[in-house]
C-alpha cells in the first residue's frame, strides 16, 4: 500500500507579518508543522505495515529540508520538498493543482492523508481540491482511520455526531487536530535519516509553466489585510462576588440564546 | 540541527543576561559557557554557520542540571532547557556526546538504569496505593525507599511496589532529549502501572513525578491514576492524623526544596510538615522555595561528579549562613548529591527514615 | 597575537601552572562565548552571521595572587589582557578586540566579610551583584545599588564603568557607595586604596580606578556601604504638559526633598514604552517617583511637598497605582520581547548636565538626530537626578537598518557622533553611567581636550606595555 | 445588483445565508437548492427559483458532478453555501471542477461592481483579509450564524422538483453514533478557560460541567496543561490552538503574553482571578476579582 501524507509548515508564533502583496511573511517567522498534519502523519505511520511505504510531501521554502529530514527520522520512508520561487503566493486552487501534479509524478497512491485545516490560512480546502484534481473521493474531518482487507474504515466527526464509513482505495482523508499524537524521532531514526536525501521537485520537474502556478496561477487574490493585535481593553474590575456573577450570567444569556 | 521552535528560544536568550545569577554551575565554575545566554548564543552561531557543533560544544550542553532556575526567572517565558535538550539529542545522534554520557546510555540499554546494575526490588503487595521508587533510591539511597515504605505501613496504608519496576524515562530524557526511545520507556512504565489497576501512584523521586504528570499524556502513555508526590501524600497522612508526630530531636534543620518541588510543582509546605513531624526545629535558608539553589541531579552526578560535588558544596554554603546543622530533604537525588560534600559537623537527613524510626 | 604555536603552548602551560589546567582554555566554544556583550554592534555582527572578536586564550583566576602572576606573564610577553566579568556592558568595554588573554573573573565570587558595626560589606570582584545584594538582604540590609543589570553584571564590572542603580537619586552612584578596593596593577603589584572613601591624604585613588574599565588595573576586591532595608516605600506618578515643566519640577523636588527613584519620560517615550508596559494611555511627560525610608512620617511629609511642587508646575496627579505598576515592572522592561533587539538598530546616549543646560541639550540632541537621520526615532527620559542637575537617558531607534553590516556599522557610528557632539556643544558630558568602552573611545579627546593628558600619563606610567584592555576609554 | 446568484443547501436551508444572498442580489432573482421539505421556507426568505431536492445522497462526494451540471445549466455565477463540515468538503471539489476561486469561512460578503468581495479571518483572527475572485464563477462558504435570517417573501417563486439520480457513491455508511460532543475548541462560540489557579483535575471537571451547560468548550493555559490539570488538546496560546469565540471566560489565568496571543481575537473577554494585579485584567472587557471556585459554583446553580 502506498500512502502519501501532505503537510504544511506554518509560522509558529502568534505574531505574523504581511508583505507588500499581503502575503504572510514566512521567511522571518519560525516555522512548525501544522498540528492537524502531524495527526495525519501519525495515522499513516500507525497504519503502515512492513510492505507499505509512507511518503511525506510539503510545498514551501527551501529551508524546510531539515524539518522534512526530521520526519524521515520519525518513520517516513520518502520526503518530497515541492519548492520553487514560482510557487510563492499560491492560493488553494494553485496549491492543490501543484500538489496533485506532484502526487501523479510520484506514482499512484492508495491513500492520501492530510490535516483538515492549517492554523495560518485556515481555509481547509486543499485536501478536497487535491482529491478532485486526482479524481478520487475525499472524506474530511476524520477522527480515526483503519485498514481492513484493502478498504479504508474512517470514523468521521460531523455536527450531528460521528459516522463510521468504509471506502475502497484510492481515497483522500483529512484528519482533525489531536486525533493522533505524532511519535517523537528516535536516535536510531535520526541516524538513519542523516544518510537519506530529501527529494526536490520544482516547476520544471513537474512540467508546470510559471503562469499556471503560484500567485499567477491563483484564482483568488488578497486585496487588503489588517491586523488586530492583542490590544489593552482595561475593562472594569468588579470585586463584589454577586454583582460579578450576575453580570457574567447576563453576558452568557445574550451569547448563548 | 535543532527545531525551529527551540531556535526561537535560543535567539531570544543569546543577548539576554537576566538569569545569569541563578545558574548553580556557573556560580561554581565561573565559566561564561555555563550560562543559558552562552548556550543560546552558541546554537544561534551554529545555525548561522559561524560556529561548528563539535565535541566541546556538546560537552557544554551537558554542563547543565536542567534545574529550571532560569525558566522560573524568565518574565517572558523563554526556556533554555528546550534548546539544551535538543542539542543533546544532536550530540548523541552524531556521536559527539561526552564518553561518560555515552557510558550511561549504554548502561540504560543493558539494564534499564543509568547505573548498569540489576535494579534492587522493593516489591511488595498492597492495594491502597502503588509506590514508584525510582532507580536513584533503589540503587543508591535504599534507606530512603525503606523509610517511605515503613512510614506508609505505620500509617496503615496498604502499598504495592512493582517487581522489576520499569524506568520512568526521565534519566534517558536528560541524556538524549525527548526522543522516541524515551517515549517507549514511558509507554512501558505507564502500561505496568495501569496493569495494577490502582488509582493512586505515590512517586518517591519528584523527577519521576514530573515526567509522568507532564509528558506521558503527550506521548500517548496516559496513566489512568492520580500521580502524587510522596511528600504531598505523607504530609496529607500527617494532616489526617494517621501519623503521630515524634518528640523534638533537638536538632535545628533547614529544608532543601529540590528542583522539581521548587519549580515544577511549587510544593513547599508538605516537606516542612514532614520535617516538623519528624521532630526537627526549622529555620530557613535565604534561597528557598522557587529560589532554592539546586544541589545537583543524580544523572548529572553520574556523568560529571566533580562539577556536581562543587554545586552541592555551594548549597551547603547557603546552610552555613544559618544556625542549622542539618540539611533536610525528601528527595533521593538531593540526598545523594548533598552527601558528596557534607561539611564537618553537618548532616544531610532523609526525612522518611527519620519519620519511620 | 602572531605567536608561533610552539611558543603559544609554552605560554599556555605557564598560565596553567598559575591557575590550574582546568581553568585555562583555548577551545573554540569557550572563545566564541566571549565575542558578544550588550553592545548593539557586537549583537548585530553576530546576528548577521559574522565572526566576532575572539580571545586567543581564556584564563579563570581564583585569587588576586593568581591575577598578579598572570599579569606578570602577560607583561613579559606583551600579550593584551581583556577583563571579563558578567559581559553585560553596553559599550563594548569587555570585548576582546586585540585577542590575547581573556581574564574571566567570575571564579572570584566569594563573600569576604560583613561588618554590621560600620555597615559595610566586602567581596571578591567576580561576584554577580545580585549575589552581593542577597548576602546583604539576609542580614536585613541592602547595598541600594539596584541597576537593571543587577542580575547580569559583576561587582568589578559595575565599578569598572561607574555604574548606577535606580535608587541613585538618594543613595548615590557606585562611586559614592564604594568605600575601598583591592586592585592588581598591570605590573602585577597588588595594592589597596585607603580604607575610607573621604580623607585629605591627596587625590582619591578610588576615583582613579573606578571607571577605568580595565585599562589601568584589575579590581579584585571591593568594600561597599550597607543601608538598612527601607521599611516604607511609597510610589506616585504625575503627568506634565511638557518636558520643560517636568524638568523644573524635578529640580525643585531634588532641592527640597530626597526621592529615591525619579523618572521623567518625554512625550515620545510616554506614548510608546510606558503605554506598552504599564498601559498608561494619556499624552504628555509622565513622571513617576518613589520615596522611601525607615520612618513613615518622614516619607509622607516628603510626598506632600512633592505633590505641592508638581501642582505648582501644572502637573496632573495620577495617583500611586501607575507609580506602583512602574516599580513592579521595572525589571520586566529588560526581558526579551519587551526590550529592543536586533534587527532594530538602537542606542542609549545618556548624557549628564547641570540644570542650566539640560533642556537645551535635550532639544539639541533631538533635532540633531531627527533632522540628520530620517526614519530614526528619538525617545528620552531623565532617570537619575542630582542636586545640581540630571541626566538624559535618550534612545535613538531605527526599525530597519541597512542590510549590509559594514553600512549598518558606519551609520550607527555616525548617529552616535552626531548625538554626542550635539550634547557636548551644549555643555553636556559624554556619558552618565553606561561608560565609554569601545563605543565612545574615539570621542574622549574631544570631551577632555588637553585635560586628557593626565589620563594618558597615568596609563603610560601604570601600563607601559599597553597590555590592559587596548582600544578602550581612548587610552 | 448581482445577477445569477445561487445558494447551495442540499443538507438543510441556512436562512441567514439566503437573506444575505437576497440582499446582495438587490432585486435580481436568487436561486436556491434546498431539501424538498424546506422548499416553501426558502420562498418565504426570498428565493425566486427553488430547486426542491429529494433522494440527496448522504455522501457529498457523489453530489459534485450533479451540482456542476446544474450550475452550468442555469449559468450561476455567484455560488454560496453554509460552511458546514460536509459543504466545506463539497465546495472545494466543485470549485476544482469549475476551475473557480473559492473562499472559505467568510465573515462578510460585499458587492463590488457585479461581483463579491469576501472578508475572512486568518491566523486565529489576529489578521482579517479581504479577497477578490478572478475567475468567472465565484464561490464562497459562510460560517453558520454569521448573518441574521429575515423573511422577505417572494410571491412569484418557482419551485422545480429535482430527484437526484447520482451514481451510488463507493462510500458506504456502516454506523452512526449521534450525540452532541463538546464543540471543538476553535469552533466554539463560548470558551471557558482554566489556568494554573484551578489547582487540580477535579477543578477542570467543574469547568467542563459549566461548558456543557453553555454548549461551549473548555480550554486551558499552558501552565495548567504543564501541571497536568488538563489535556494538551485544551491548550490555547502560542504553542496550542488559536481561538476567537464570541465569549472567552479566563478563570484563574494570570495572562502570559503567549496565552494572550492565542485568544486576543475573542469578541468579549471576561477574567476571573483572585489577584487584582493579574495582567489578564488589562486585556479583559470585564473582570471579577474573586475566587474562581465560588464564582463557578454560583454559575452552576444559576444555569441548572
Amino acid at each position: 500500500m502506498k500512502i502519501l501524507v501532505c503537510m504544511k509548515a506554518v509560522p509558529s508564533t502568534g505574531q505574523v507579518q504581511v508583505d507588500g502583496q499581503f502575503r504572510l511573511q514566512r521567511d522571518g517567522a519560525k516555522l512548525q508543522w501544522n498540528i492537524a498534519d502531524e495527526a495525519a502523519l501519525e495515522a499513516a505511520l500507525t497504519l503502515k505495515s512492513a510492505e507499505d511505504t509512507v511518503t511525506v510531501l510539503t510545498m514551501g521554502p527551501a529551508k524546510l529540508e531539515d524539518p522534512l529530514r526530521e520526519l524521515l527520522a520519525r518513520g517516513a520512508d520518502r520526503a518530497i520538498l515541492v519548492s520553487d520561487p514560482a510557487f510563492a503566493g499560491a492560493d488553494t486552487v494553485a496549491t492543490a493543482g501543484t500538489i496533485a501534479k506532484a502526487a501523479e509524478f510520484l506514482g499512484d497512491f492508495d491513500l492520501i492523508l492530510c490535516g483538515r485545516r492549517a492554523i495560518d490560512g485556515e481555509t481547509g480546502q486543499t485536501p478536497a481540491m487535491v482529491a478532485a484534481a486526482l479524481g478520487i473521493p475525499c472524506i474530511s474531518n476524520a477522527e480515526s482511520v483503519q485498514l481492513q482487507n484493502g478498504a479504508v474504515f474512517v470514523a468521521r466527526r460531523l455536527e450531528s455526531g460521528t459516522v463510521l464509513l468504509s471506502v475502497p482505495c484510492p481515497v483522500c482523508v483529512s484528519m482533525c487536530e489531536y486525533t493522533y499524537t505524532l511519535r517523537l524521532p528516535g536516535i536510531m531514526g535520526m541516524r538513519r535519516a542523516k544518510s537519506k536525501t530529501v527529494e526536490l521537485l520544482d516547476s520544471a520537474a513537474l512540467g508546470l509553466s510559471p503562469q499556471s502556478c503560484g500567485l499567477k496561477g491563483s484564482l483568488t487574490k488578497v486585496i487588503s489585510m489588517d491586523s488586530k493585535f492583542p490590544g489593552l481593553r482595561n475593562g472594569p474590575k468588579e470585586t463584589d462576588l454577586n454583582a460579578g456573577t450576575d453580570a457574567l450570567l447576563a453576558m452568557l444569556q445574550e451569547v448563548v440564546k | 540541527m535543532i527545531s525551529q521552535n527551540a531556535l526561537r528560544h535560543a535567539e531570544k536568550c543569546r543577548f539576554c543576561f537576566m538569569c545569569r545569577h541563578l545558574c548553580p554551575i556557573q556560580l561554581q565554575t565561573g565559566k561564561e559557557v555555563n550560562t543559558p545566554r552562552a548556550k543560546g548564543l552558541l546554537l544561534s552561531m551554529v545555525n548561522k554557520g559561524a560556529a561548528e557543533f563539535d565535541k566541546d560544544m556538546a560537552q557544554t550542553m551537558y554542563e547543565c542540571l536542567i534545574c529550571d532556575a532560569c525558566v522560573n526567572d524568565c518574565a517572558t517565558g523563554y526556556q533554555p532547557p528546550l534548546y539544551i535538550r535538543e542539542a543533546r539529542t544532536e550530540a548523541v545522534v552524531n556521536d559527539l556526546a561526552p564518553q561518560a554520557v555515552m557510558q550511561l546510555i549504554e548502561n540504560v540499554d543493558a539494564t534499564g538504569n543509568i547505573y548498569g546494575v540489576q535494579k534492587p526490588s522493593f516489591a511488595q503487595e498492597g492495594s491502597d496505593v502503588l509506590v514508584y521508587i525510582g532507580e536513584v533510591a533503589a540503587c543508591k539511597v535504599p534507606q530512603m525507599a525503606e523509610g517511605l515504605l515503613k512510614v506508609l505501613a505505620k500509617a496503615g496504608v496498604s502499598a504495592k511496589v512493582l517487581d522489576n519496576e520499569p524506568a520512568s524515562g526521565v534519566m534517558l530524557a536528560d541524556l538524549m532529549g525527548y526522543v522516541d526511545e524515551v517515549a517507549q520507556q514511558a509507554k512501558a512504565c505507564a502500561a505496568a502501572i495501569n496493569a495494577t489497576g490502582i488509582k493512586t501512584v505515590v512517586v518517591l523521586d519528584s523527577y519521576d513525578a514530573e515526567i509522568m504528570k507532564q509528558r506521558y499524556a503527550q506521548w500517548g502513555a496516559e496513566i489512568n491514576a492520580e500521580i502524587i508526590t510522596a511528600t504531598a501524600y505523607v504530609a496529607k497522612l500527617i494532616e489526617d492524623g494517621k501519623l503521630a508526630a515524634k518528640a523534638a530531636c533537638g536538632t535545628l534543620g533547614a529544608c532543601h526544596d529540590d528542583d522539581r518541588l521548587a519549580r515544577t510543582f511549587y510544593e513547599f509546605a508538605p516537606i516542612r510538615a514532614i520535617a516538623k513531624a519528624a521532630g526537627y526545629q526549622l529555620t530557613e535558608m535565604f534561597n528557598k522555595e522557587r529560589l532554592a539553589k539546586s544541589c545537583g541531579s543524580a544523572v548529572a552526578l553520574a556523568y560529571m561528579p566533580n562539577i556536581v560535588t562543587k554545586v552541592a558544596a555551594g548549597r551547603w554554603d547557603d546552610l552555613a549562613r544559618t544556625e542549622a546543622t542539618a540539611m533536610l530533604t525528601a528527595s533521593p537525588e538531593a540526598y545523594l548529591c548533598l552527601s558528596q560534600a557534607t561539611p564537618e559537623g553537618k548532616q544531610v537527613v532523609d526525612l522518611y527514615s527519620a519519620l519511620a524510626e | 597575537m602572531q605567536v608561533k604555536s610552539f611558543m603559544f603552548d609554552m605560554i599556555r602551560s605557564e598560565l596553567e601552572d598559575v591557575v590550574g589546567v582546568e581553568n585555562v582554555s583555548t577551545s573554540e566554544v569557550d572563545r566564541a562565548s566571549y565575542t558578544v556583550d550588550y553592545f548593539w554592534l557586537s549583537r548585530m555582527w553576530q546576528d548577521r552571521g559574522a565572526e566576532g572578536p575572539k580571545p586567543d586564550i581564556i584564563v579563570r583566576p581564583g585569587s588576586s595572587e593568581e591575577v598578579s602572576k598572570v599579569l606578570k606573564i602577560a607583561n613579559y610577553y606583551k600579550i593584551p589582557v581583556h577583563t571579563w566579568g558578567g559581559g553585560s556592558g553596553s559599550q563594548g568595554g569587555a570585548l576582546p578586540m586585540a585577542g590575547g588573554i581573556l581574564l574571566d573573573m567570575k571564579r572570584m565570587n566569594k563573600l569576604i566579610s560583613i561588618d554590621l558595626n560600620s555597615h559595610s560589606i566586602t567581596a571578591e570582584a567576580g561576584m554577580i551583584f545580585q549575589q552581593l545584594e542577597w548576602y546583604a538582604n539576609e542580614k536585613g540590609y541592602s547595598c541600594m545599588h539596584i541597576p537593571s543589570c543587577l542580575t547580569c553584571g559583576t561587582i568589578g564590572g559595575a565599578l569598572g564603568h561607574r555604574g548606577i542603580g535606580i535608587f541613585s537619586s538618594k543613595y548615590g552612584k557606585i562611586d559614592d557607595q564604594c568605600m575601598s578596593m583591592e586592585v592588581v596593577l598591570p605590573n602585577g603589584d597588588i595594592i589597596n586604596t585607603l580604607p575610607v572613601p573621604k580623607h585629605a591624604a591627596g587625590p582619591d585613588l578610588n576615583q582613579i580606578f573606578i571607571g577605568s574599565e580595565g585599562t589601568l588595573g584589575i579590581i579584585t576586591k571591593a568594600t561597599f556601604r550597607l543601608f538598612e532595608l527601607p521599611k516604607y516605600m511609597k510610589h506616585h506618578a504625575f503627568l506634565f504638559k511638557s518636558m520643560k515643566d517636568g524638568l523644573a519640577a524635578g529640580r525643585d523636588i531634588m532641592q527640597k526633598t530626597q526621592p529615591s527613584i525619579m523618572r521623567l519620560f518625554d512625550e515620545a517615550e510616554t506614548i510608546s514604552i510606558i503605554k506598552k508596559i504599564i498601559g498608561f494611555e494619556k499624552r504628555g511627560a509622565f513622571l513617576n517617583l518613589s520615596v522611601d525610608g525607615p520612618d513613615e512620617r518622614l516619607v509622607d511629609i516628603q510626598m506632600e511637598i512633592i505633590k505641592e511642587i508638581c501642582a505648582k508646575y501644572g502637573a496632573e496627579d495620577m495617583g500611586s497605582e501607575y507609580g506602583e505598576k512602574w516599580y513592579e515592572n521595572r525589571i520586566t522592561f529588560f526581558y526579551p520581547d519587551h526590550i529592543m533587539d536586533v534587527p532594530q538598530m538602537f542606542g542609549t546616549m545618556d548624557t549628564v548636565a547641570d540644570f542650566g543646560h539640560v533642556e537645551e541639550i535635550y532639544w539639541a540632541m533631538k533635532n540633531a538626530i531627527e533632522s540628520n537621520f530620517p526614519g530614526v526615532r528619538f525617545i528620552a527620559h531623565c532617570s537619575h537626578w542630582y542636586g545640581w542637575g540630571t541626566m538624559i537617558y535618550d534612545r535613538f531607534i531605527m526599525d530597519n537598518p541597512p542590510e549590509d553590516k559594514e553600512e549598518a556599522l558606519r551609520l550607527h557610528n555616525q548617529i552616535w557622533n552626531t548625538g554626542v557632539r550635539a550634547a557636548m556643544e551644549h555643555g553636556g558630558v559624554i556619558n552618565d553611567h553606561h561608560g565609554i568602552g569601545l563605543k565612545l573611545s574615539r570621542l574622549m579627546k574631544e570631551q577632555y581636550g588637553p585635560a586628557f593628558q593626565v589620563m594618558e600619563g597615568l596609563k603610560k606610567s601604570l601600563d607601559p606595555n599597553g597590555i590592559m584592555n587596548p582600544y578602550k576609554l581612548g587610552l | 445588483m448581482i445577477s445569477d446568484i445561487c445558494v447551495l443547501c442540499p443538507y438543510g436551508l441556512d436562512a441567514g445565508l439566503l437573506t444575505k444572498a437576497v440582499a446582495l442580489a438587490n432585486g435580481a432573482p436568487v436561486r436556491a437548492f434546498v431539501p424538498k421539505v424546506e422548499a416553501d421556507t426558502a420562498a418565504t426568505f426570498g428565493a425566486t427559483y427553488v430547486h426542491a431536492l429529494t433522494n440527496v445522497p448522504r455522501d457529498e462526494n457523489s453530489l459534485v458532478t450533479w451540482l456542476k451540471e446544474k450550475i452550468s445549466q442555469y449559468g450561476c455565477r455567484i455560488v454560496l453555501a453554509p460552511a458546514s463540515i460536509q459543504l466545506r468538503n463539497l465546495m472545494p471539489m466543485l470549485a476544482w471542477e469549475l476551475q473557480s476561486g473559492l473562499t472559505a469561512d467568510c465573515t462578510d460578503l460585499t458587492e463590488k461592481d457585479g461581483s463579491i468581495l469576501q472578508t475572512r479571518p486568518a491566523f486565529g483572527n489576529s489578521l482579517v483579509a479581504t479577497i477578490k475572485t478572478l475567475s468567472a464563477v465565484q464561490m464562497a462558504t459562510v460560517r453558520p450564524g454569521t448573518f441574521p435570517a429575515l423573511p422577505c417573501p417572494c410571491d412569484n417563486a418557482q419551485v422545480t422538483e429535482e430527484i437526484i439520480a447520482a451514481p451510488d457513491g463507493r462510500i458506504t455508511v456502516i454506523a452512526t453514533e449521534t450525540g452532541m460532543e463538546a464543540a471543538p475548541l476553535n469552533h466554539a462560540r463560548v470558551i471557558i478557560a482554566g489556568g494554573a489557579g484551578i489547582g487540580s483535575r477535579e477543578g477542570f471537571e467543574k469547568l467542563e460541567a459549566i461548558a456543557k451547560k453553555l454548549g461551549g468548550a473548555v480550554a486551558a493555559s499552558r501552565n495548567a496543561v504543564d501541571a497536568g490539570f488538563a489535556p494538551y488538546r485544551y491548550q490555547v496560546g502560542m504553542t496550542g490552538v488559536t481561538v476567537a469565540p464570541k465569549l472567552y471566560i479566563a478563570v484563574g489565568i494570570s495572562g502570559a503574553v503567549q496565552h494572550l496571543a492565542g485568544m486576543s481575537g475573542s469578541e468579549k473577554i471576561i477574567a476571573i482571578n483572585t489577584d487584582p494585579k493579574a495582567p489578564i485584567f488589562d486585556y479583559a472587557d470585564y473582570g471579577i476579582v474573586a475566587d474562581w471556585e465560588t464564582v463557578s459554583n454560583k454559575l452552576l446553580e444559576e444555569l441548572s
